[in-house]
């Protein structure tokens, strides 16, 4: 992680660190923090809890968002923060809904100029993001808004499991990870576990991401604590509900990131540190039915 | 019995899904009243969560719109441009079922800032997928509790639009869904006039008086011509809040 | 099969049979010509021996789509003969490319005015077609070719299995069906096998199609043949070569039909029939590995 | 060691893709051709079909571009939007290998229709994905026979443009790929010219004379200064062509 970070991630660069609800990889945003990166434009449909913290350590000068809120909880205290009072600075916004943040990545996975989508009428979001526009039909008068591509720089993408050559494979909500993939320059799949290729290709139809635009395969358990990764382990539900407590003065969530991230080499010691917790986190199994691909040989 | 005010509002609100057959799942408070609905009077509701679930059936009280638990055991789960575009904006969805921060004389929902935009005295979350779900489900109900901040005469900012300045506004803007037509309180109930489309109170829950509303609304609120009262929760309701959805209490205290 | 089709298909209407190679519905192809539909518009991207035999049977009057070839052997007879010597009667055509073809069923499925594709530039078909149109994107100055959205009455799509209900499982190519379901009016989806809603249950990320959409569901085995279905059988390649002699003149594709659709009741009549030939096609195993969902229960 | 025309064209054809990484693979000849690259020279190319697979590894020859054995074992299957506009319109394939009814001088395909098309002499199967991959693909090949009817001036029906009509037209149409490179026939090879983009003879197969493709070209065919001679299929090639690919002959008899 220590590399896939210093090497692919740089200062001002455009980021997204996708996943919706599961599979936030807040691994890769501590190792962010850790290394200081700065200047950040940070893109998700959900800033979230490791945005929270990006935010906090000054990482991040700008967020491309759709619902910045403690999911389940509340608010985001560090966004509050920079937003009502711009500390530790100022943070500039650019504010989409969840559809438009999805139209946006499909243009830039599809490389298209624009996408449409049903949604803002009537809604004030178009006055307060000039770059959400509407135009006419060729085939009659209906209008529709359409939303500009989402090109990032980097996707950071968590997932169940990967092959070494990067073929990556996710279940459960699968959110936008495909779309970030393919519309950011540079793609960081972080995994639970690594397989072997022969595993990847048994079952073809559940790649989303392959190998062919990924640039580096991290592989970190339980990389996506406190959130969850369909599975392997559940939301740490109780430490969203701590964040409010920790996040609500500045001293306090510093105090947290020095000993959780700034105070831990990397995710494993994280992981070594939280493991009594982590633990617990494990669910019971439900096995999928295996299918048939058959055997095409002759 | 005993019940809680938001107990009581849970109840209302799950029962405002009779007849329902597809409903959108908003974060917070709506996910309990779907969830309560689907375990009690509907069985065949079917759930459809914006994370990219069809057919959820969760086996707890899903702590988030993201839970795992509405994905096991679902009938589809699928990437969110397709839960978007072939489900919401296709125009399967009967109900969109959303909580709010603010909401308006005409139902215009605010989940953006308190205050200026650019200069917000309060920065709440934002859209999500709210102001989508206001457009393209085939109805809106909303759930949040009453108090005078939380119901302005205008809203700072529409993130979801209601009927917008009333009357056929709405149709104007050629919008699909016919939007908001109820909004459930820990005090009462309000519907839309069916002419100017304004907020009227058609339902007290008991005990609860015309002055004690009106104390937590932003203007002067027009009550129906015939004000029901709410029925309060049944035994089996109030059991599968306690013990099922919520044992901690989180939503129902 | 029967009631589905005499139900559902109506004369006139716009019906699309979808599956790329694979999972094609012979066995619905061959109940429409059994049932002497008529006028229908028929819509496919590419329209394979099934619609040969159904413009043969002169079932179709105007067809939509992006590729009438027999795949991997050459041309279809019938459909040359309808365009070139409008017999048995004049085909009305409305083409496009497959990615125009894709483009129509996702903004059908979406309920889009419109479909934007980086294609047509250069080429003819825009004026051989001219709904194929052009639109200026408005964040610059590209323009970008559009398709208009593709809405059939119906929609007969085949798959590995559902459930009683519709919730439908494709793997292997899953070409456009998930589009061309939500696109239609009405769906009728045909399986190989009727399986328990627990099955479908334990991997919903493999459901491409819910129940909400669909209208009827058929148990055909073999009901692709001679397509095939990934996992069940091969396809019969041997057919589609002989179709090129069977279909070169009208008397010896008139014969075949009479043998083949009108001599026989129904699916499980032809499969009967077909025994000897529908035996060898069977694949050797190749299972994709089970995953966990995890059990959440508490 | 004796070869068939067809036989050394497909050979020629297979290490065209030399130093390929992702080939966008086409039905008919393309096809075989692909495989052949596959598992002689080219052991990392990795094959997309337009049915929705990246990174085939065929056990068999592929009967179509939608054969079952190309998703047995593949690295990645999906719906066709996802491989159209996240692979294809994205710009992650290098090359398209494309067939051709008719090919003119500036390297324009027809599958459409020979004559009118209103009302076509012969009418042929149409785009499939051709009209996309010849404006999608960082370059095109093309194999095809040479004949006097597959090689007009100018074909009847532009379904997939090459150079339009040569020189800079096809830059100045603002067309994302640099178009087609090379077209492998069974007599020859020819390529673009730099400047005018026409159609330009630059190998010739053994004992094959410049007359012989004269006489099955539809214009008077430029040669290049130097034309080569195509080195012949070695013995390798010529095994996985008669016994791995093509065992029954359909192809490279």
């Amino acid at each position: 992680m220590h590399a896939a970070i210093r090497d692919l991630v740089r200062d001002g660069d455009t980021v997204a660190l996708e996943g919706f609800t599961q599979l936030i990889c807040f691994a890769a945003a501590h190792e962010i923090i850790r290394q200081r990166k700065r200047d950040l434009t940070l893109c998700r449909l959900t800033p979230d809890l490791a945005y929270d913290q990006m935010i906090a350590a000054g990482v991040c000068k700008k967020l491309v968002f759709s619902y910045a809120g403690n999911p389940g909880v509340g608010s985001l205290q560090a966004f509050r923060r920079a937003v009502e009072k711009n500390e530790p600075r100022a943070l500039e916004l650019e504010e989409y809904s969840h559809f438009g943040m999805v139209g946006r990545y499909i243009a830039g996975a599809a490389r298209l100029p624009f996408y449409p989508v049903n949604s803002y009428v009537g809604s004030d979001l178009p006055r307060a993001n000039p770059r959400i526009r509407q135009i006419q039909s060729p085939y009659g008068d209906e209008k529709i808004y359409v939303v500009p591509p989402l090109n990032p720089d980097v996707a950071i993408l968590h997932a169940q499991r990967a092959d070494k050559n990067g073929n990556t494979q996710i279940w459960g909500l699968t959110g936008v990870q495909k779309e970030a993939a393919f519309a950011s320059q540079r793609v960081i799949v972080v995994v639970e576990e690594l397989v072997d290729e022969s595993v990847i290709r048994a079952d073809p139809n559940r790649t989303l991401i392959p190998d062919l635009i990924v640039d580096a395969v991290v592989v970190e358990p339980f990389g996506a604590h406190p959130s969850y990764a369909q599975g392997y382990y559940d939301r740490d539900n109780a430490f969203y509900v701590e964040w409010d407590t920790i996040a609500r003065e500045a001293a306090t969530l510093d105090a947290w990131l020095d000993e959780w991230v700034y105070g831990v080499e990397n995710r494993a010691a994280y992981a070594a540190k939280m493991r009594a917790r982590l633990e617990k986190l494990k669910p019971g199994d439900a096995f999928a039915e295996p299918i048939n691909y058959g055997e095409y040989k002759a | 019995m005993n019940y809680s005010q938001n107990e009581l509002m849970i109840a209302a609100a799950a029962r405002e899904l009779h007849g329902a057959r597809v409903a959108f799942v908003g974060v917070g408070l709506p996910n309990i009243v779907c969830n309560l609905a689907q375990r009690s009077h509907a069985p065949n509701l079917e759930l459809v969560y914006e994370a990219g679930v069809f057919g959820a059936k969760p086996a707890r009280l899903p702590l988030s719109i993201g839970d795992p638990t509405i994905v096991t055991g679902a009938a589809s789960v699928m990437g969110m441009p397709d839960l978007f575009q072939y489900y919401l904006q296709r125009g399967l969805i009967d109900v969109g079922f959303l909580g709010a921060a603010q909401i308006d004389k005409f139902g215009n929902i605010n989940t953006t800032v308190i205050g200026d935009y650019k200069k917000p005295k309060v920065r709440l979350p934002g859209s999500g997928g709210a102001a989508e779900i206001a457009v393209l489900c085939g109805k809106i109900l909303v759930i949040t509790r009453l108090g005078k901040r939380a119901f302005p005469e205008r809203v700072d900012f529409i993130t979801s639009p209601g009927h917008l300045d009333g009357g056929d506004a709405r149709k104007n803007l050629n919008v699909r869904g016919r939007g908001p037509e109820a909004v459930i309180t820990d005090l009462c109930i309000l519907r839309f006039a069916e002419d100017t489309r304004e907020m009227t109170v058609t339902s007290l829950h008991p005990n609860v008086t015309r002055d004690a509303v009106q104390a937590n609304i932003g203007w002067a609120v027009r009550f129906a011509d015939q004000v029901e009262t709410t029925a309060p929760p049944n035994a089996e309701e109030l059991r599968l809040i306690r013990e099922e959805l919520d044992p901690q209490r989180l939503y129902s205290r």
